[in-house]
């Protein structure tokens, strides 16, 4: 564990929650979040939690984005909110 | 708005009853805390139990592993089985099957989609990589799958690693193709087969008169020199259950979301 | 203020960023229209739990909780000769991170992906049914259904 | 095989599922058989359950055979608050199984077979929370539990289906997740996720239990638990859930789904917090019981409002579901107002049960969805009709039915604890009960095709109604009828039933308290 590296990233993981909650495009709130995905990995993987921060990179980051990118496509993009 | 100012209320009294709680709780990081160490007193703690003995109980060094498939292999067979419900639940709410095809109201066409990112020209190539990176995708998946007891790994990342390798191939190409080479038949069949062997190894040792999920009873059935060995391998066997129904049901989910249940057409 | 950082905050910084992002989630959860942004909300949300039990598992100085081959071989042959007491002070704990928690919460992430699946397979469905994703469009077309009734 | 109860009740509908699963994706005939012999495993296995606590006292079981020390691996526990329940899930299961045999998915019979591999894991998911010992565990089958009950409710084509199983997943996942995040508080206090032995460690150090942590564990664990019931400021989920979804569906969750979280919450209060503790902190408890007597009202109220049966009678399980609440936390010494919840428990899943199975007789075989539908009913199905008033009875509380004991209880609870609102707020909450389901009798036996035709009814069968009997077939008759037979026989053997849960819960209390 190492403190700064730590509130790096915990800092950017509250930054790409808000960000990808607020933004109107679906597509890339979708995207963002999979970048909160990657960063809560790396998060893990800091932490010395190894496995966690498999299992996330592989469904967190990878298929949960992928299935979300699969709705919208089926259903629409823009967002009121 | 009355959606916001009732959302901003409730968060407000969940967070301050949340953050009352956390100055009550051990330091950040400390190894002495009560979830680190135990309580104190009396028996010692389930995770320093873990950290002393699961070599001696199991021959698996990675203490993830061998806690989720033998210690705690029960919470672990119904997280498989709560992949398997989700797989089932997406079934029956999106799956269109037959006739209901043409009776049904037409959909809304997606909003979304958008000509100019389609184009046949750029498949090619994003085909052709695609196609060269599936194999080596799902050796190094089964990799992750069978090298689980001695590194971060283990039968769900595997799964989810083959089952990406799968979407990976369909995005890239078309849904179709990949269909073909792995239909909902097998796919389906696939999934209820890996909670089978799971759910068998745990079966298997009520015969000899010991509790469910006891691998340390199949060490006359694996040939193996002692119960720990029996543990190490039942594991392996347990991971790749695990594996396979992952795989499956992840491809499924995939499959049916990106054609709104009619496994036709894709993305 | 300073003090209170001092006592409350800097020793719990990951349990007050945790709750931080705990409520954003939940915020969105409630408030939100959009069903996918709700979603993208809840998984925030369990995120957050998850942060919580992975942090209660780590320890200063703690390396992964995947045991060393060298101590393991190590003190094999003690073990075998002078049965477990005397094998249990040849890994110290502190060595390595609380295994358990990172167990549990590998549970936790698929339950995760397994109810965002089955949610995004009912946002289809509602968007074929009522043709929107948006939560004050779908509860007016129920209105109006009722109404005609 | 007799010492491995506690697993079989919960493995017989996994194998179940998987065999489906595997054979009968394809052949519809392999599923009916599949379910009636794996319910039928579970419920022998409940039944050996029960019989042994009653001779042996409670029933450990360690999966994996991890036993010393404690907490390493998971333990099941059978005793006398779960076995009697797991012998309900069974029945009530097996009834439903059998009743949705044809409705399951109306108008697309290919998803019959998904329909009954949900149903199993259904089954799966309340077996494993009623047995198992370990708080972490209970969150997986809470969440298998309610992943099928998604699907469940959305798999009919109901528009109004999907949109309440949408919001049902959001609420049942928070809700999940709260109760996740109080048994991490207990972890990170505590560094155990058993409960007994979380129990031992709270009743030994007091000041550790009375830390903020500890109490904002508890409360996160009751709001989680709370909104899986839908107690009612969180019940916004079930109505819709419930009466939207098909009538097999509806005839397994409304019973069951709700009454298991209430139990989760009775076994919280009991094995792990421990009863001691919550006598110490009467105001909690007065809080509880006033919140209850709101739902109860407020359940009551929505009742009175409805004009759909299934809209009406989920209202109701909203105003039970105050009930139980509240007799759990009445706090009196002797115990009866606890007993009393979990033989409501019982006394409620059977009662709903047999409601249900005769709501979705009437929505498919008559096709009444709305209360005035009903006229006529007594003439067209007799039967369905009889099965129908004692479900009614019961509900109401009339006396060989169980309903009258178990409110009997509760009563006798608040008397001896003093909570007279309370026992203001369940006697009116009857009486409503009574109008209603009078109402709706009148409305079935008396009951007028037209406005305009006062007088004569007589009249009006034989002339302008020839009398047409619409019994429905038998597969689906006789499961009401048998739930309608269930409610007399609780109520007939109230007795020994209500000895078995008293004295259980006095010992569990007495063992558990004196330390580890």
């Amino acid at each position: 564990m190492i403190v700064t590296f730590d509130i790096i990233i915990l800092v950017f993981l509250v930054i790409a929650a808000i960000i990808s909650l607020s933004v109107k495009d679906l597509l890339a709130a979708a995207m963002i979040f999979g970048i909160y995905g990657f960063l809560i990995c790396l998060l893990w993987a800091e932490m010395g939690a190894v496995d966690v921060a498999f299992t996330e990179a592989t469904v967190g980051a990878g298929v949960s984005t992928v299935l979300i990118v699969a709705t919208i496509l089926n259903t629409r993009r823009k967002s009121t909110d | 708005m009355k959606a916001k100012i009732f959302a901003s209320i409730a968060v407000a009294i969940t967070g301050a009853v949340l953050l009352y709680a956390v100055t009550d709780f051990p330091r950040f990081g400390d190894p002495r805390s009560p979830a680190n160490a135990g309580i104190g007193g009396g028996s010692p703690s389930a995770s320093l139990y873990y950290i002393e003995n699961t070599y001696r109980d199991t021959k698996v060094p990675n203490l993830v592993t061998a806690i989720l498939a033998d210690y705690r292999g029960y919470d672990t067979m119904f997280e498989t089985v709560v992949i398997l419900t989700a797989g089932m639940s997406i079934f029956a709410i999106l799956r269109v099957l037959r006739r209901d095809d043409a009776s049904g109201a037409p959909d809304p066409a997606p909003a979304s989609s958008d000509p100019s990112i389609d184009g046949d020209h750029h498949r090619i190539i994003v085909g052709t990589t695609c196609r060269i990176a599936a194999p080596l995708i799902q050796i190094f998946a089964l990799y992750v799958v069978a090298h689980g007891h001695h590194s971060p790994g283990g039968g769900f990342q595997g799964g989810v690693m083959l089952g990406a390798s799968f979407i990976l191939i369909a995005l890239s190409g078309s849904l179709r193709d990949t269909l073909v080479r792995f239909g909902e038949q097998q796919y389906l069949r696939l999934a209820f087969i890996g909670i089978l062997i799971y759910a068998g190894f745990g079966f298997l040792p009520l015969w000899v008169g010991r509790n469910f999920l006891d691998y340390g009873a199949l060490s006359g059935l694996l040939m193996t020199s002692g119960e720990e060995m029996a543990r190490s391998h039942s594991m392996l066997g347990v991971e790749i259950g695990v594996a396979m129904t992952v795989m499956s049901i992840m491809f499924a989910i995939f499959a049916n979301l990106s054609t709104r249940g009619r496994l036709r057409g894709g993305l | 203020m300073q003090p209170f950082f001092q006592e409350a905050v800097i020793p719990h910084f990951n349990f007050w960023i945790y709750v931080i992002i705990m409520m954003v989630g939940l915020w969105s959860v409630i408030a939100k229209n959009n069903l996918i942004k709700k979603l993208i909300g809840l998984s925030i949300f369990q995120t957050a739990i998850l942060l919580l039990y992975v942090s209660l598992g780590v320890k200063e100085g703690a390396t992964i909780p995947v045991l060393d081959h060298h101590a393991l071989t190590e003190s094999s042959p003690t073990e075998s000769s002078e049965g477990p007491g005397k094998k249990a002070h040849a890994i110290n704990p502190d060595h390595y991170a609380n295994p358990l928690p990172h167990v549990l919460m590998l549970t936790a992430i698929v339950v995760g992906v397994a109810t965002l699946g089955v949610a995004l397979a009912l946002t289809q469905m509602i968007y074929k049914d009522f043709g929107t994703i948006e939560e004050d469009e779908v509860l007016n077309q129920i209105k109006a259904l009722h109404d005609d009734v | 095989m007799s010492d491995h109860y506690p697993a079989l009740v919960l493995l017989a509908p996994l194998f179940g599922a998987l065999v489906i699963g595997l054979f009968g994706l394809r052949d519809h005939r392999v599923c009916l058989p599949v379910v009636i012999s794996a319910l039928g495993v579970s419920l022998l296995a409940a039944i050996s359950l029960v019989l042994g606590v009653s001779s042996g006292g409670p029933i450990d079981y360690f999966v994996a055979g991890w036993k010393e020390p404690i907490g390493i691996g998971i333990q099941l526990r059978a005793d006398a608050i779960n076995t009697p329940l797991l012998v309900v899930i069974a029945i009530v299961a097996l009834l439903a199984g059998i009743f949705s045999i044809r409705p399951a998915a109306e108008r697309d019979s290919e998803k019959t077979p998904y329909f009954y591999v949900l149903f199993l894991l259904l089954c799966v998911g309340l077996f494993g929370i009623t047995i198992t010992a370990d708080a972490f565990n209970v969150f997986v089958l809470i969440e298998v539990t309610a992943l099928s009950s998604y699907g469940l409710v959305a798999i009919g084509h109901s528009k109004r289906g999907k949109v309440a199983a949408f919001h049902y997943l959001i609420m049942g996942t928070v809700g999940a997740s709260f109760y996740l995040l109080g048994v991490g508080y207990l972890y990170l206090k505590l560094g155990s996720l058993n409960m007994q032995d979380i129990h031992a460690i709270l009743a030994s150090d007091d000041a550790l239990a009375d830390s903020r942590a500890i109490r904002t564990a508890f409360v996160f664990i009751l709001v989680g638990i709370w909104t899986k019931m839908a107690f009612f400021p969180l019940h916004g989920w079930l109505p819709n859930a419930y009466s939207y979804s098909p009538s097999g569906s509806a005839a397994l969750l409304a019973p069951l789904v709700t009454k298991v979280s209430v139990y989760v919450m009775v076994r919280m209060m009991v094995s792990v917090f421990g009863l001691d503790r919550l006598e110490a902190n009467v105001e909690w408890g007065h809080f509880v019981v006033w919140l209850a007597i709101i739902a109860i009202a407020a359940g009551s109220t929505m009742a009175l409002a409805q004009r759909e049966i299934k809209k009406m009678l989920c209202c109701l399980i909203v105003a039970e579901v105050g009930y139980m609440v509240g007799g759990a936390w009445l706090g009196d010494p002797q115990r009866w107002g606890l007993t009393g919840t979990v033989f409501h428990i019982l006394a409620d899943a059977l009662m709903t049960s047999c409601l249900f199975l005769a709501a979705g007789i009437f929505a498919k075989w008559l096709g009444a969805l709305k209360l005035e539908d009903l006229s006529g009913l007594f003439r067209k199905m007799p039967l369905t009709a009889a099965g129908f008033v004692v479900g009614g009875l019961a509900i109401i509380g009339v006396p060989p039915t169980c309903g009258f004991y178990s409110k009997f209880y509760l009563i006798r609870g608040c008397i001896e604890s003093g909570q007279w609102t309370y026992v203001v707020a369940l006697l009116a909450s009857s009486l409503v009960n009574a109008v209603l389901f009078f109402r709706i009798f009148e409305i079935a036996y008396f009951g007028k095709k037209t406005a305009d035709s006062h007088g004569g009814d007589h009249g009006q069968d034989h002339e302008s109604e020839p009398i047409v009997r619409l019994e429905p077939p038998l597969h689906t008759l006789i499961p009401l009828l048998v739930a309608a037979a269930l409610l007399v026989l609780l109520g007939l053997f109230n007795g020994p039933v209500v000895e078995f849960i008293r004295t259980g819960l006095i010992e569990t209390d007495a063992v558990v308290s004196t330390g580890r």
